[in-house]
C-alpha cells in the first residue's frame, strides 16, 4: 500500500510498492537479428534492470534496431541526497520591485538580454522580458523601474560585452535553446569568460543569468553564473532574483545610494 | 445510464431486418430461457442464502454458504431448493441464526428433512421473509446511488472506464482513487486468473491474487466506500464494476447488490466460452444474477468483445451481433431495462488491413444504432497490441476517437502495456490523459461524420447485420446449445455437457421454492 | 557515420554513432515538488545516465509523479558477450517431420499439450498445436505422425502428470502467458518438480517443453525443462525440436526401434 | 505535383469573397514587386557567376563567387550588375575561367571597367552564353527528374516529409536513406542553426553544423546520389528539400537547381520575421530565387506556419492565410506555376481547447480549398509538443489525421522528440509508423466527413476567410512593409530599413544587366 508521506528511499514504482518497474527504450547500431535482443537485455542488465524483458524490437533497416525494455531497476534513491535549488529569496510583486528598485538603487536597473551564438530562438527571452510575458505574467518591460533592452537573437558575445559596458547594464539575460552538442553549455562558458575578460574586478561586472528549457539549475558553479533558469520559469521569478542580488538587503535604517555587487558574489560558489 | 443516444441514426438500418433480428434471437433464446427456468444451481441456492444474512467461512476459508448447501445437498437433495429445508431447521428455534446453523450442519449434526404441508407454508414464509431482509438492503442501495448520483452528478458519455488489477485491494485502492481523480468515471477491479473456476466465494479483504484481485464481500465494500470518498471530492459519481461471472455468477450479483457496486461484467456465454464452465450451468446462472442486478439498478456489461481475441475481428464481426440480441434477450427476460443493459464490442481489427479504422466505425456505428438505449461498453484494442509501447498508445486513441465518433455510452481506456503487463498506475495515468485529449479536441466531431449511403462504411454495417440474421436463422431452427457446442462464439467448441460445473446444476423438484426469484420476479 | 558490419563494442544510438542516447520514463512514490526532479534525475543517474535530462514530470494525484528522462546511457554493448539461443537442429518441413517419426519411431509420436496454474489463455499453445497453426504455418495437429493431446485451459500439474501417463506421453507442452508475480516461473517450477517426481529415472520422463511470450528461452537450466519457446513461435520450430530431442539421430544403416531419451538429456545443463 | 486534389469542395466558400482576396493581395504585393524588380543583391549577382560556373572558395572558406562580387563591388560598383564588368574582364582571354579571374581579382589584380557600346554587348553577349550552360544544366535536372519520376513512379499523397538533422553529412545520408525505406517521399535536410545569416554559402561535404547540417553544392550532390540510389531501390522517386532562405537565397536556389533538388523552403517574409534579415533584401532576393525555382521544376514551400510558433493560431489564423496569398501573388509573378506552390500552413492549436481538432480541420480545409491546386505543406505540431513523449505521439497522429481528412498534398510528420531534442533515428522511424497506421486505417475516410453548412467548422473557417480580407485590406492601403514594420506576421516587428543585409542590396543603374534574368524572363 503506498504510504501518503513518502520514505527517504525510495525505488520506482510500476504497480506495487517497491516493485521497481521501469520502461526504457534505445536504438543499437546492429541488425536485428538473433543476437539482437540478447545484445538489448545486456544493455539493459548493465544499466542495472534484473530481470529486463525486451517486448519490442524493430528493425530500422538493415543497421540499426530500435528496442523497448520493461523490467525492474535495482536503484534505490536516497531522498535526503536530492540538491534542490531553492528560491531562497521571497516572489515579488511587480509593485514591491519597483518600490525595492526606486527605494533602495535610486534609479532604474538595467537589464539587458539577448540570445547569443546562433540560436534564434527569441520566444523564451521574449517571455520574460516582453509586456506580454508568460502564462499570465508580465515580462520584465512592464516594470516601470527596470530598463530592459532586448537586443533580440544571434547577438556575438563580444557585441554583448560592449553593448553591456555602454549600457551599464546591472544583469544580462540570455537565454539558450538549442543544446545540440551542448551549444547552450559551451556559448554559455564563452559568455563567461568574455565577461571575466572585460571585467576583471569580479565585482563590478554586470550580474549574468542565463535561461532556457534544458540548462539544469544547480549548474552555476560549473558555468561561472549567476543564475540559471530552466523550463517554465516565470517573469516575477526573475525580477524577484535581480532584486535579492543586485540590491543590498535593507539594513534598519541604512539605505545605500549606489548597490554593490559584494552580497550577491558572496552567495556564488568559488 | 442517464444520457440516452439522441443523435440522429447515420446507417438507415433496414426496420425489416432489424425486427426479423430480434425476432430470430427471441426464438433461439426460448428454449434455454425454458431450461433456466425448471433447474437451479449450488450458486443459486447459496445466493438466497447470502440475501438471508449468511456469512463468513470456516477454517480452510469455506464459506458458511457452501458447507449449508452441501449438507442439505448431502441429506435431502437440493431438487426443491435450500429454503424449505434450511428454515424447515430453523424453525425449531435450535440455531442462533443462519450461519450457526450451517456451523452444526457441516459437523454433520443436522438432521434435515423436505418440509410438507403447514410446515412448508412456514419454511416459506420464513425463508422469504429473511431474504426479504437482503432484497431491502439491495434496495436501499439503489435508493442510495439514486441519491448520490442526482447529488453529485453523472458525467457525460461516453464514460471512462479503467481496471486495477493488482491482485492487493490495498494497492487497488490508492490507484482506483487516482483514476477518479484522473479522470475515470467507471472503475473496475479485475479479478485474480483463477477465482472464476471457484466454486465458492472468498471471504475477507485479499492481497494475493494473481493478475487480478479475488472478488469478495470486504473487498467490494472497502473499494465502495473508497470510491465514495473521492466521489465526495470530485463531485461526481465514480462508479464500482467487478464480475458476476464464473462458477459464482449469482452470488458474485448479489454481493454486488448488497455493497452497492453499479456495473457487472455478465455474459450469457463468456463463461462457457473463454472459462469451459458447462453452457447449461453458466444459463440457469446467468438469469438468477441479471434478476438481481435488475432489482439493484445495476448495469450489466456483456463480454462479446473477448470473441474477438480467439476470432477475427472481421470475419467474426457478425458473431458479435449475434450474441449482443441473444444477451439482449435474455437480460429483457430477466427483467432488466433498456438502459441496464450494456452490450459489449471491441475495436479488435487487425491496424495493419486497409481502412481498419473505418471498419471499426462501421462496426461500432452498427451497434450503436441497433441497440439505441444500451450503455454500450466499448472496448479496446488487446489482441493487436505489441511491446511497442508508442503504437500502442497511437491504436488506443484511434479507438477513443471511434468510441467519441460513434456515440459509445462506455469505453474501457486501453493501456499502452496491453500487450506486456497488467497495468501500471503510469499507464492508467496516460491513458486518461489520452482519452481526455480526444474528447476535448474532437468535441463533436460526431456532426462532421456522415457516411454516405451506399459509402464504405454503411454497406459494411449492412453486410454485418445482414450475416447476423443469416447465423440467427441457422441457430433459432438447430438451437444454441448445439451452435454453441460447435464453436460458432469465439470459434471455441462447448458441448452441453461438457465444462466445469455441470455437477452444480439440480432440475426444480414440482416443490421447488426459491424465496428469492419469489419476490424478484414478483416485482416485475 | 554508420558502419554497415557493427563493431564488437557497440552503444546506444541517438542520431550520431556513439552518442548513447536513450529513453527512460518511470514513476515514483512522491508528490510532484520542487524534489521530485532531483529525484528521477538520482535515478537516472544511478543506472549511468548522464547527463540525463528530466524532461517531463506529471503528478499522479498528491503520491506518485511520472517522468521521462532522456540522457546518454555510459554503457558499451559487448556483442561477443551475448548468449544466444541458437536453433541447433535443422528446421523441418511438416512431411519431413512425419517420415522421421515414422521411420525412426515406428509409432506415433505423443504430444500432451495444456495451460496449467490459473492460466486461461490458450491462443498461444492452440497456435502451436491447432491445425489453423500461426502466421500461415500449420499447428502439431496437422503432422500425421504426431498424436496431439490439447488439455485446454486451468489444467492442475497433478491432472497432467496423470495424463501423460496414461497417454504415454513422449512430450509434455505447457504454455504460460500470465506473468504477474512471476507466475509462470512458479508454475514451470511446480511442473518440473511433479515430473521429477512421477519419472525419478530423467531419462523416462517426457520432454518437457514450455511456451509463452514472456519466457526467455535461455532459462532452460534454472527452470529443469527441455526446453522453453518464447514470443512469436512457429509450429514447425516446435516439430522440429521435438524430432531433433526425441528421436536419436540417423546412424548410419542403423535405426533403433525405440528412441531413447538418453540424447535429449545429456544435451541438458545438469 | 502530379496527384492534384479533385475531392469536392466541402467549405462552400463565397468566390466572390475569394476573388476580392486575391484582387487585395495582388494589389498589396504591387510596390514590393517593383522594388524587387529595380534592385539587385550581392547574392543575386553570386548567382549569375554561380550558373556561369564559379566554384570554390580561398584559404578562409570564402567562396570565389564572394570575392569577385566584392572586387567589383569595391573597383566599379554593382549598379549595372556583375556581368557586364567580369564578362568584359574575361574578354581579355588573360584568364583561363571565373574562377582564376576571382583569384586574380580578390588579390587586386584586377582593373574592371563598366563595358559601354560593343564591349558592352559582347559582355552581355558572352556573359548570357555563360549563364546559358548553368542554365542549361538546371534544364537537363529538370528532364532527369521527370524521367525518374515517370519510371519510378510518384506516391499518392499526402506526401511524407521527414527531417534529417544531425549536422553531418555522413550521418545524415543512411538517416535519409532508413527514412525513405521507412515511407518517407521526401527527405529535407535542416540546415545548421548559424547558416541562413552567412553571406556566403560554404563549400565541400560538411560534418560539423548545430542542430542542422550545412547546405552546400557538395552536400546538396551527395545526398541526391544517396536518394537516388535508394529511389532505385524502392522504386519510388524520394524528393530531396533544402531551403532557400537567409542571405544566400538567391545561390542556393541557384545551386538546388544544379544539383537536381526537388522543393526549396522558399518563403517572401520568413527571413524578415525569423531571422531578422532586411525586408527589402527579402523581397529582391526571394523574387530571383522564385525564378531559378520555376524553371528547375522545384516546387517551393513557404514558411507560414512559423507565424504560429510565437503567435496564437487560433488568434493569428488570418494572417496565415494572408501570408499564403501574398506568397502565392510573388510565386506567380515570379513565374511559378500552380503546382510549385507548396504553401505552408501548421498544426499548433494549444491541444488543452476545446474543440481543438476540429478547428484545425477547418483551419487545414480552409486553406484546402483557397488553393485547389497548390501542394500544401502541412506542418505537424510543435509548439505545444513537451516532454511528454507518448503524448507528443498522440498529437502528431491527430496531425496526421487532420492530414489525411483535408487532403493534403506534404505532411511533414512530427516527431515525438520535438519538444527535447533533434530527431533520433528512432523517433523518425516511429513517427512513420504513425503516419503508415492513419493513412492505412483512416483510408477514405475523407469521404465521411461532411461538415455542415452552418456548423461548426463551416463557420469558423468563413470567419478566418473574412478576416483574412479585411487585413489585406488594411496592407493594401498602408503597404506591406509598414505592415511587417507593425509586427502583423508572428507577432514580430520589423521596420523596412532594419536588420541583416540592407548593404547588399544595390539599386539597378540604367544599363543593368543581368544574364540570368534575362534568359529566365525570355521564357515566360
Ligand atoms: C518556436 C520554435 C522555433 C521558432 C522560433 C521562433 C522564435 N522567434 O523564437 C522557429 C520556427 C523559427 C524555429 C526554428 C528552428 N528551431 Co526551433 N523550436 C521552436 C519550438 C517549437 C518552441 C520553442 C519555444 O518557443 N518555446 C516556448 C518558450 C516560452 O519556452 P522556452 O524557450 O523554454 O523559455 C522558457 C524557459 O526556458 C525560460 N527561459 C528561456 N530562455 C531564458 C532566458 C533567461 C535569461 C531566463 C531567465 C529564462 C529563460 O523562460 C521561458 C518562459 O518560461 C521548439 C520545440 C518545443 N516544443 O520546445 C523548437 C526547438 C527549440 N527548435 C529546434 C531547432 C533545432 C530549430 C532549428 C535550428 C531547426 C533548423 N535547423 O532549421 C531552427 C533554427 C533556429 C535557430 N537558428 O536557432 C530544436 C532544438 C533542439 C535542441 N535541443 O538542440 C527544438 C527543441 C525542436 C526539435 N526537437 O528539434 N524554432
Ligand atoms: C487474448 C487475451 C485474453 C483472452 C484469452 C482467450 C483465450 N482463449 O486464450 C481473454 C479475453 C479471455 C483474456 C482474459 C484474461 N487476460 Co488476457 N490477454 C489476451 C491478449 C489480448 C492476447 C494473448 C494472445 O492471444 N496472444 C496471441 C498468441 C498467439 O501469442 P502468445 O500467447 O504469445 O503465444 C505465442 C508464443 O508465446 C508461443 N507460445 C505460447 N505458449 C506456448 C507454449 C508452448 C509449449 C510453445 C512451444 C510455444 C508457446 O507460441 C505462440 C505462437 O507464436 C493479451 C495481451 C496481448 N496483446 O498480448 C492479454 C494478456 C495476456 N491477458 C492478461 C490478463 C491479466 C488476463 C486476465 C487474467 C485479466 C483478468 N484478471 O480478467 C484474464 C483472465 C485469464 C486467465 N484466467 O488467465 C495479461 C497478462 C499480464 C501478465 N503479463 O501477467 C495480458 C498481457 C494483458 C495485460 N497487459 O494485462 N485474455
Ligand atoms: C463477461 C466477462 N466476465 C468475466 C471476465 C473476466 O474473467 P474472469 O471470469 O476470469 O474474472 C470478462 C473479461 O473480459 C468478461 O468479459
Ligand atoms: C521558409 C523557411 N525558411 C527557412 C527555414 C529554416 O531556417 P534557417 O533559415 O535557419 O535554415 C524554415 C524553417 O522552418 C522555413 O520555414
Amino acid at each position: 500500500m503506498s504510504t501518503p508521506e513518502p520514505q527517504r528511499h525510495v525505488r520506482a514504482y510500476g504497480d506495487t510498492t517497491g516493485d521497481g518497474m521501469v520502461q526504457l527504450s534505445f536504438t543499437l547500431p546492429i541488425p536485428n537479428d538473433a543476437r539482437a535482443e540478447g545484445a538489448a537485455a545486456q544493455l539493459a542488465k548493465k544499466m542495472g534492470i534484473d530481470p529486463a524483458m525486451v517486448v519490442h524490437a524493430k528493425a530500422m533497416g538493415p543497421h540499426f534496431t530500435f528496442f523497448v525494455v520493461y523490467g525492474r531497476s535495482a536503484v534505490v534513491v536516497d531522498l535526503a541526497e536530492v540538491r534542490v535549488v531553492d528560491r531562497e529569496y521571497p516572489l515579488l510583486s511587480a509593485a514591491d520591485v519597483n518600490l525595492a528598485v526606486r527605494s533602495r538603487l535610486k534609479r532604474k536597473l538595467v537589464v539587458l538580454g539577448a540570445c547569443i551564438g546562433t540560436d534564434a530562438h527569441t520566444v523564451g527571452i521574449d517571455a520574460i522580458l516582453n509586456v506580454k510575458g508568460f502564462a499570465g505574467e508580465k515580462g520584465l518591460e512592464y516594470y516601470r523601474e527596470l530598463r530592459v533592452v532586448n537586443l533580440g537573437a544571434q547577438v556575438l558575445v563580444a557585441d554583448l560585452v560592449a553593448r553591456a559596458r555602454a549600457e551599464q547594464a546591472d544583469a544580462v539575460l540570455v537565454s539558450q535553446v538549442v543544446t545540440q552538442k551542448d551549444a547552450h553549455l559551451a556559448n554559455t562558458r564563452e559568455l563567461r569568460d568574455a565577461f571575466a575578460a572585460a571585467w576583471p574586478d569580479r565585482a563590478a561586472r554586470p550580474l549574468l543569468v542565463v535561461g532556457g528549457p534544458r540548462f539544469d539549475p544547480a549548474m552555476t558553479g560549473e558555468l561561472g553564473v549567476d543564475r540559471i533558469f530552466g523550463k517554465g520559469t516565470s517573469p516575477p521569478e526573475v525580477a524577484s532574483f535581480l532584486v535579492h542580488a543586485l540590491l543590498p538587503p535593507v539594513a534598519a535604517g541604512q539605505l545605500p545610494a549606489v548597490p554593490t555587487r559584494a552580497a550577491a558574489v558572496a552567495r556564488m560558489p568559488a | 445510464m442517464s444520457t440516452p443516444t439522441t443523435a440522429p441514426p447515420k446507417l438507415d438500418l433496414d426496420p425489416q431486418v432489424v425486427r426479423t433480428a430480434r425476432r430470430l434471437a427471441a426464438l433461439a433464446a426460448e428454449p434455454v430461457v425454458r431450461l433456466a427456468r425448471s433447474n437451479s444451481t449450488v450458486s443459486v441456492e447459496r445466493s438466497v442464502l447470502r440475501l438471508a444474512g449468511i456469512t463468513g467461512a470456516d477454517g480452510e476459508g469455506i464459506p458458511w454458504a457452501n458447507r449449508l448447501v452441501e449438507a442439505v445437498r448431502d441429506s435431502v437433495g437440493l431438487q426443491s431448493g435450500v429454503a424449505l429445508p434450511v428454515w424447515d431447521a430453523l424453525a425449531g428455534g435450535e440455531y442462533a441464526d443462519l450461519t450457526a446453523l450451517a456451523q452444526q450442519a457441516s459437523a454433520g449434526g443436522v438432521a434435515f428433512r423436505l418440509p410438507t404441508g403447514p410446515a412448508a407454508d412456514r419454511a416459506r414464509r420464513t425463508s422469504r421473509d429473511a431474504v426479504g431482509v437482503g432484497i431491502a438492503r439491495i434496495d436501499t442501495n439503489r435508493r442510495t446511488r439514486d441519491r448520490l448520483r442526482e447529488r453529485l452528478g453523472d458525467p457525460p458519455t461516453p464514460w471512462v472506464y479503467l481496471i486495477v488489477a493488482t491482485g492487493d485491494i490495498y494497492e487497488d485502492i490508492p490507484q482506483a482513487q487516482a483514476a477518479a481523480r484522473g479522470g475515470a468515471d467507471v472503475v473496475a477491479v479485475i479479478r485474480s486468473t483463477g477465482q472464476s473456476l471457484l466454486d465458492y466465494v472468498p471471504e475477507g479483504a485479499t492481497r494475493e491474487g494473481y493478475a487480478g484481485t479475488y472478488a469478495t464481500q470486504e473487498n467490494f465494500r472497502l473499494m465502495r466506500a473508497a470510491l465514495d470518498e473521492v466521489s465526495a471530492e470530485l463531485g461526481r459519481y465514480v462508479r464500482l464494476t467487478n464480475y458476476a461471472s464464473g462458477l459464482c455468477m449469482p452470488e458474485i450479483a448479489t454481493l454486488a447488490g448488497l455493497e452497492r457496486l453499479d456495473m457487472m461484467l455478465n455474459d450469457c456465454m463468456y463463461g462457457i466460452i473463454f472459462r469451459d464452465i458447462n453452457p447449461q450451468r453458466t444459463f440457469i446462472d446467468q438469469r438468477f444474477s441479471r434478476q438481481i442486478h435488475a432489482r439493484a439498478g445495476i448495469v450489466i456489461n456483456t463480454g462479446e468483445d473477448n470473441y474477438l481475441t480467439t476470432a477475427d475481428a472481421v470475419d467474426a464481426a457478425h458473431t458479435v451481433v449475434v450474441s449482443q440480441l441473444l444477451n439482449e434477450r435474455f437480460a429483457h427476460e430477466a427483467g432488466l431495462a433498456d438502459d441496464q443493459v450494456g452490450l459489449g464490442h471491441a475495436f479488435e481489427i487487425n491496424p495493419e488491413i486497409p481502412e481498419s479504422f473505418r471498419l471499426e466505425l462501421a462496426h461500432a456505428l452498427l451497434v450503436r444504432e441497433l441497440f439505441p438505449a444500451a450503455p454500450l461498453k466499448y472496448m479496446p484494442p488487446t489482441k493487436h497490441m505489441t511491446g511497442n509501447v508508442f503504437g500502442g498508445y497511437l491504436l488506443d486513441a484511434f479507438f477513443n476517437l471511434a468510441g467519441v465518433l460513434t456515440g459509445q455510452g462506455i469505453i474501457l481506456v486501453g493501456m499502452m502495456t496491453e500487450g506486456i503487463v497488467t497495468p501500471f498506475l503510469s499507464d492508467r495515468d496516460l491513458a486518461l490523459e489520452n482519452v481526455g485529449y480526444v474528447r476535448r479536441a474532437a468535441g463533436h466531431l460526431a456532426e462532421d461524420f456522415h457516411p454516405p449511403r451506399d459509402g464504405f462504411i454503411a454497406s459494411r454495417a449492412r453486410r454485418v447485420l445482414s450475416e447476423s440474421v443469416e447465423l440467427l436463422g441457422r441457430i433459432a431452427a438447430d438451437g444454441l446449445l448445439p451452435a454453441i457446442a460447435d464453436g460458432t462464439f469465439g470459434i471455441t467448441r462447448r458441448p452441453a455437457s461438457g465444462g466445469k460445473g455441470l455437477d452444480g446444476v439440480v432440475a426444480h423438484a414440482e416443490d421447488y421454492y426459491n424465496p428469492a426469484t419469489d419476490i424478484l420476479e414478483e416485482v416485475q
